[in-house]
């Protein structure tokens, strides 16, 4: 087994990358999806061990094709990287587990094969984003996760995914454009793609003109792919129409691993080589952090449709992880990472419930869901309970995030206060939104002539309740996430754990 | 190579600036596209230009090639696979155009949009 | 030598790309992008023997071939657009 | 002299790309895409990137107009608006490009064999390929072995892209019944192809095999000169094209049916993991081809040589794939 141990991180890739040809081929439609639900699980088991064997305090290194670092490419995995591993993995597992029957009625037999291709083609996409050390080596991986993206989306039976995702692909293209150019920008400055070496090689040119300018295109580019708020117009559509189970996968993670390659090239390159990058970064991303949390939430306030409502939210919980970023302080680096984490966790639980009314109610109209709590007992509990952890009630996983947070603007003094307010503000908002649905479906009457529905089908119930319970066992016992994640802070900051 | 050099690197903007414009300011969703690709296009003479040597020739050892100076292979690597990104790109695009051709009737964003609101 | 060859078949690409800009008809502008695809082929050899380097000559060949599909490729959209247009004006809407 | 064609060249390219903007014939602007294409790639072989430039011509020249006059085909030809929020389109645009030429104002040399670029990773390439290798083509040999990584993605970014074709295009159009009752007789027709043109079918008959016949060398030939898989697949892929356009959509899928476009898709990415996973059970890293014969320089070369075929493989598969799947939507 020890030998296997060490090609890990290229299994990590490589498994889910090479059973896509063979799941296009599988026939009995059926088996695609066990097939690729399996391929998950065991993406997941192997996150799961490489995530211990950091705890371990194991440098995880390896080189592809044997060839050494800056020659050859090489992949990674630290703490930073295994935390995020563990949300995509996780999240697709789980929602592939959720997702035979509702794919089974939104998308022909004989197209099945080729959705679960494209979901597993995602996810080594992700995967490969997350495990490379190579800066262009990303941007491939980035160009399969968006194509596979794109055509999950587009799988949506709505005609109105299909603008949605053009759209989609217009931004998701130029922003991996924008990346790409700064990419060569650095790399026409220090002659070198791996990023470690990277480091080390901007050094001596930091203060030249052209890293300041990849600095931006990097970052530009990689806020509109995380949907950073004025620059988020692909994301409500495009989660909206998609397949609920693909709106659960992308939600817990699309956008993630885009905030982590930005906190990766901001942190690790840029802040300890780049003269007053914190300030910059600082007074760049803060206005757009807080105009997210209170904008996007205000608009979800008002939204009509339960899908887009949460994908709002999606975007202000965006806000949140970056305003930790922002103060460029060890443990609000700690609260960023924990809140992509703990976030991931809440976003895919409610999007578990929608999944599960998705089954039987015809839309997602919120005034549509009147009374359905009486019908969808269990579904509407999950609900509540998920949505007390987004919200961050003591106990749950979002309080832990919130928690951290919290603490981090306290070291920053008056403008702590400010942003202390803001933080109370969007939960006080979330609650809100959140309550609007809540109230709709426990205490507004049925309407008139809605046939009696039942409770949703046991399988995705149980995996809803699943994702719920691991969101208040997380808020208990934050033991896993907080220790990756303050390890992840280190490492950002430059400070080996 | 000097001002040559910035020549081309100053082409580079300017397509960069073509492509983007016909990103953002074009209704028709093929002409995006097209936009978007020359957007990408630009990208890859930014590479191609940071690896040329001054009096150097292509990395590919020839019996006649007597000159040792040979330009820089890495950049012209990676334009390779961004070449097939931009195609795969591009051929994914346009199949979502041909969808929304089919499903609307249309293929100006702007139409669409108002088909939509309806 | 192979500089005059060199500009007088960049003039000849000016001009076709005049030709392909401006139009009128449609069968101007094939008929101009034809012939700067056969242009930039001579332009290709010409410079691969200007540099030394005759063993590119592959690349004009795959030039030359690529052209001609292309050019293929317009006509045949031309003929589905004609026999389409009636039935079109009368099908949709 | 050099200067003087880069100079112009660069300015046909710009005048090229206005004119594709600004045009509202759609038509017009996928030709220009054409000339637009063809005289990138000779700059490209300007700077000393003939394999890019076979890429971009092979890509930008053939496959890309055929795809986007099978789009056309399908959708309108003219564009009906110019311009959207032009105001916004203007300033975005131009902070970028600020952006850019900004960075230009530091001391960034093109062309200078003593600048970072080309004095760090780059050099050890040119290097050691022989003696790792023993192949002349230091590009292919990076492309294929050193990032060979890369490779593997961009294999998958181009089955991702066939898969999404598929995908979208097998979607029945609602309103489907109705439209293929009036067009069935028609489709019969367009599915003929040029067969009854003499010309046309008589050069092209002959260049159907030329074509095939040079894919091929593009492929094995790569080692050894510009080319490799990927070109090598678009080109076989743009010899069936012209095959189809010759003879009809049915004839081009007689010779190569779908399930052959599947298994060439599916087997070519198989084939390039396999060798990765090969060399892995063979005790290397994955990929690692030099474990692959007893030679390690061997190993490479078979390696090489074989993920190249997977590539090919997969590319004209899916090429074939995608242009089939747009040319089967006349029928609705």
């Amino acid at each position: 087994m020890s030998a296997w141990a060490q090609h890990l991180p290229a299994l990590q890739v490589g498994v889910p990358l090479l059973t896509t040809p063979i799941i296009v081929l599988l026939r009995p439609h059926g088996l695609a999806w066990a097939a690729a639900t399996l391929t998950s699980c065991f993406t997941f088991f192997i996150a799961v061990m490489l995530t211990l064997a950091v705890l371990d305090g194991q440098q995880v290194q390896y080189s592809m094709g044997g060839w050494p670092a800056p020659h050859g490419i090489a992949l990674s995995v630290d703490a930073f990287s295994a935390i995020l591993l563990l949300i995509v993995t996780g999240a697709s597992t789980v929602a592939l587990l959720a997702a035979r029957q509702i794919v089974n009625a939104e998308i022909e037999a004989s197209r099945q094969p080729l959705f679960y291709t494209a979901w597993l083609l995602a996810l080594a996409g992700f995967v490969g984003i997350l495990v490379s050390a190579d800066a262009f080596n990303i941007f491939v991986f980035m160009e399969i996760s968006s194509l596979a993206s794109y055509v999950l989306i587009a799988g949506g039976s709505d005609r109105r995914a299909l603008p949605a995702v053009f759209k989609y692909l217009v931004m998701g293209t130029i922003g991996a454009t924008f990346y790409l150019i700064g990419i060569g920008l650095i790399y026409l400055m220090t002659g070198t793609l791996n990023l470690a070496d990277m480091e080390v090689r901007i050094r001596e040119v930091s203060d030249q003109k052209p890293i300041l300018v990849a600095a931006g295109f990097i970052t530009i580019g990689l806020a509109l792919k995380a949907a950073v708020f004025p620059l988020h117009l692909w994301l409500p559509n495009a989660y909206t129409y998609a397949p609920v189970p693909v709106t659960v996968f992308l939600a817990a993670c699309s956008t993630k691993v885009s905030l982590y390659l930005l906190l990766r090239f901001d942190f690790f390159l840029f802040q300890p080589n780049l003269l007053n990058h914190n300030i910059q970064f600082s007074y760049f991303i803060m206005p757009l952090a807080i105009l997210a949390i209170l904008a996007a939430s205000s608009l979800a306030m008002i939204e009509r449709n339960l899908k887009r409502l949460l994908a709002y939210s999606s975007i202000a919980q965006v806000g949140y992880i970056l305003l930790g970023a922002s103060l460029v302080s060890l443990i609000g680096l700690t609260a960023s990472v924990i809140h992509m984490f703990n976030h991931a966790l809440a976003k895919a639980a409610l999007f578990l419930c929608v999944a599960c009314l998705a089954t039987r109610c015809v839309n997602l109209r919120i005034d549509s869901l009147r009374g359905v709590a009486k019908q969808m007992p269990w579904t509407m509990a999950a609900f509540l309970l998920a949505g007390l952890s987004l919200i961050g009630v003591p106990g749950t996983a979002g309080f832990i995030s919130k928690w951290y947070l919290i603490t981090a603007a306290l070291d920053e003094g008056l403008l702590g206060v400010g942003l202390i307010v803001v933080v109370a503000a969007g939960s006080l908002m979330a609650v809100y939104y959140l309550w609007r649905v809540i109230e709709v479906a426990y205490f507004d009457k049925t309407n008139e002539g809605t046939k009696i529905v039942g409770e949703a089908p046991l399988g995705i119930l149980v995996v809803c309740w699943l994702v719920v319970l691991s969101n208040y066992y997380f808020g208990l016992a934050p033991w896993l996430s907080t220790t990756l994640s303050s390890a992840a802070a280190q490492i950002l900051l430059g400070q080996v754990p | 190579m000097d001002w040559l050099g910035v020549y081309y690197y100053w082409a580079f903007a300017a397509l960069l600036m073509i492509g983007f414009y016909a990103v953002i300011a074009k209704s028709n969703l093929i002409k995006k596209l097209i936009g978007l690709s020359m957007f990408q296009s630009a990208v890859f003479l930014l590479y191609i230009t940071m690896g040329k040597i001054d009096d150097g020739t292509a990395p590919i050892y020839h019996e006649g090639v007597s000159q040792q100076i040979f330009s820089n292979p890495l950049p012209q690597v990676l334009i390779l696979t961004a070449i097939v990104v931009g195609i795969s790109t591009v051929a994914l695009g346009l199949g979502i155009i041909v969808r929304i051709q089919e499903e609307y009737g249309s293929i100006e964003e702007h139409e669409i949009l108002g088909i939509d609101e309806r | 030598m192979y500089y005059v060859v060199v500009i007088a078949t960049f003039a000849t690409m000016g001009l076709a790309l005049v030709r392909a800009l401006l139009g009128p008809s449609v069968y101007d502008r094939v008929l101009a992008v034809n012939m700067f695809g056969t242009k930039t082929v001579l332009v290709l050899i010409v410079i691969a023997f200007l540099y030394g380097r005759p063993d590119f000559l592959d690349l004009a060949m795959a030039y030359a071939l690529i052209n001609f599909v292309g050019v293929l490729a317009v006509l045949v959209f031309f003929r589905t657009r004609a026999q389409r247009e009636p039935t079109e004006t009368k099908g949709k809407d | 002299m050099t200067v003087f064609f880069g100079v112009f060249l660069l300015t046909l390219l710009l005048i090229v790309a206005i004119a594709m903007v600004r045009t509202d014939n759609l038509f017009v602007a996928v030709m220009l895409g054409g000339i637009f294409s063809l005289l990138m790639a000779t700059i490209f072989f300007l700077l000393d990137a003939p394999d890019v430039a076979l890429t971009e011509a092979a890509v930008g020249a053939g496959v890309s107009t055929v795809l986007y006059l099978a789009a056309l085909a399908l959708t309108a030809e003219r564009e009906k608006i110019h311009t959207v929020h032009q105001i916004k389109a203007l300033v975005v645009v131009t902070t970028t490009a600020l952006l850019v030429i900004f960075a230009t104002f530091d001391n960034v040399q093109f062309g200078d064999p003593t600048a970072p670029v080309h004095v760090h990773v780059g050099p050890w390439y040119l290097e050691n390929t022989q003696r790792y290798m023993d192949i002349p083509n230091v590009v292919t040999a990076i492309l294929g072995s050193f990032r060979g990584y890369d490779t593997l993605g961009e294999l998958f970014v181009v089955f991702t892209a066939g898969i999404g074709v598929l995908f979208l295009l097998g979607a029945r159009p609602k309103k489907d019944t109705e439209a293929a009752e009036t067009l069935i007789p028609q489709q019969s027709e367009t599915s003929e192809g040029l067969r009854n043109y003499l010309i046309p079918r008589l050069t092209g008959r002959l260049l159907v095999p030329i074509i095939l016949l040079f894919g091929l060398y593009v492929q094995f030939h790569g080692e050894y000169s510009p080319g490799g898989g990927f070109q090598a697949g678009a080109i076989i892929a743009t010899g069936i094209i012209l095959y189809a356009l010759l003879e009809g959509e049915a004839a081009a899928l007689r010779v190569v049916p779908q399930w052959m476009l599947m298994a060439l898709m599916a087997g070519g990415a198989l084939l390039y993991g396999m060798v990765g996973i090969v060399g892995m059970l063979l005790g290397g890293q994955f990929l690692d081809y030099s474990v692959l014969a007893d030679n390690p320089v061997v190993g490479q070369q078979v390696g090489i040589l074989l993920i190249e075929l997977g590539v090919g493989m997969t590319v004209s598969g899916v090429l074939l794939s995608i242009f089939h799947a747009f040319a089967a939507r006349d029928k609705y």
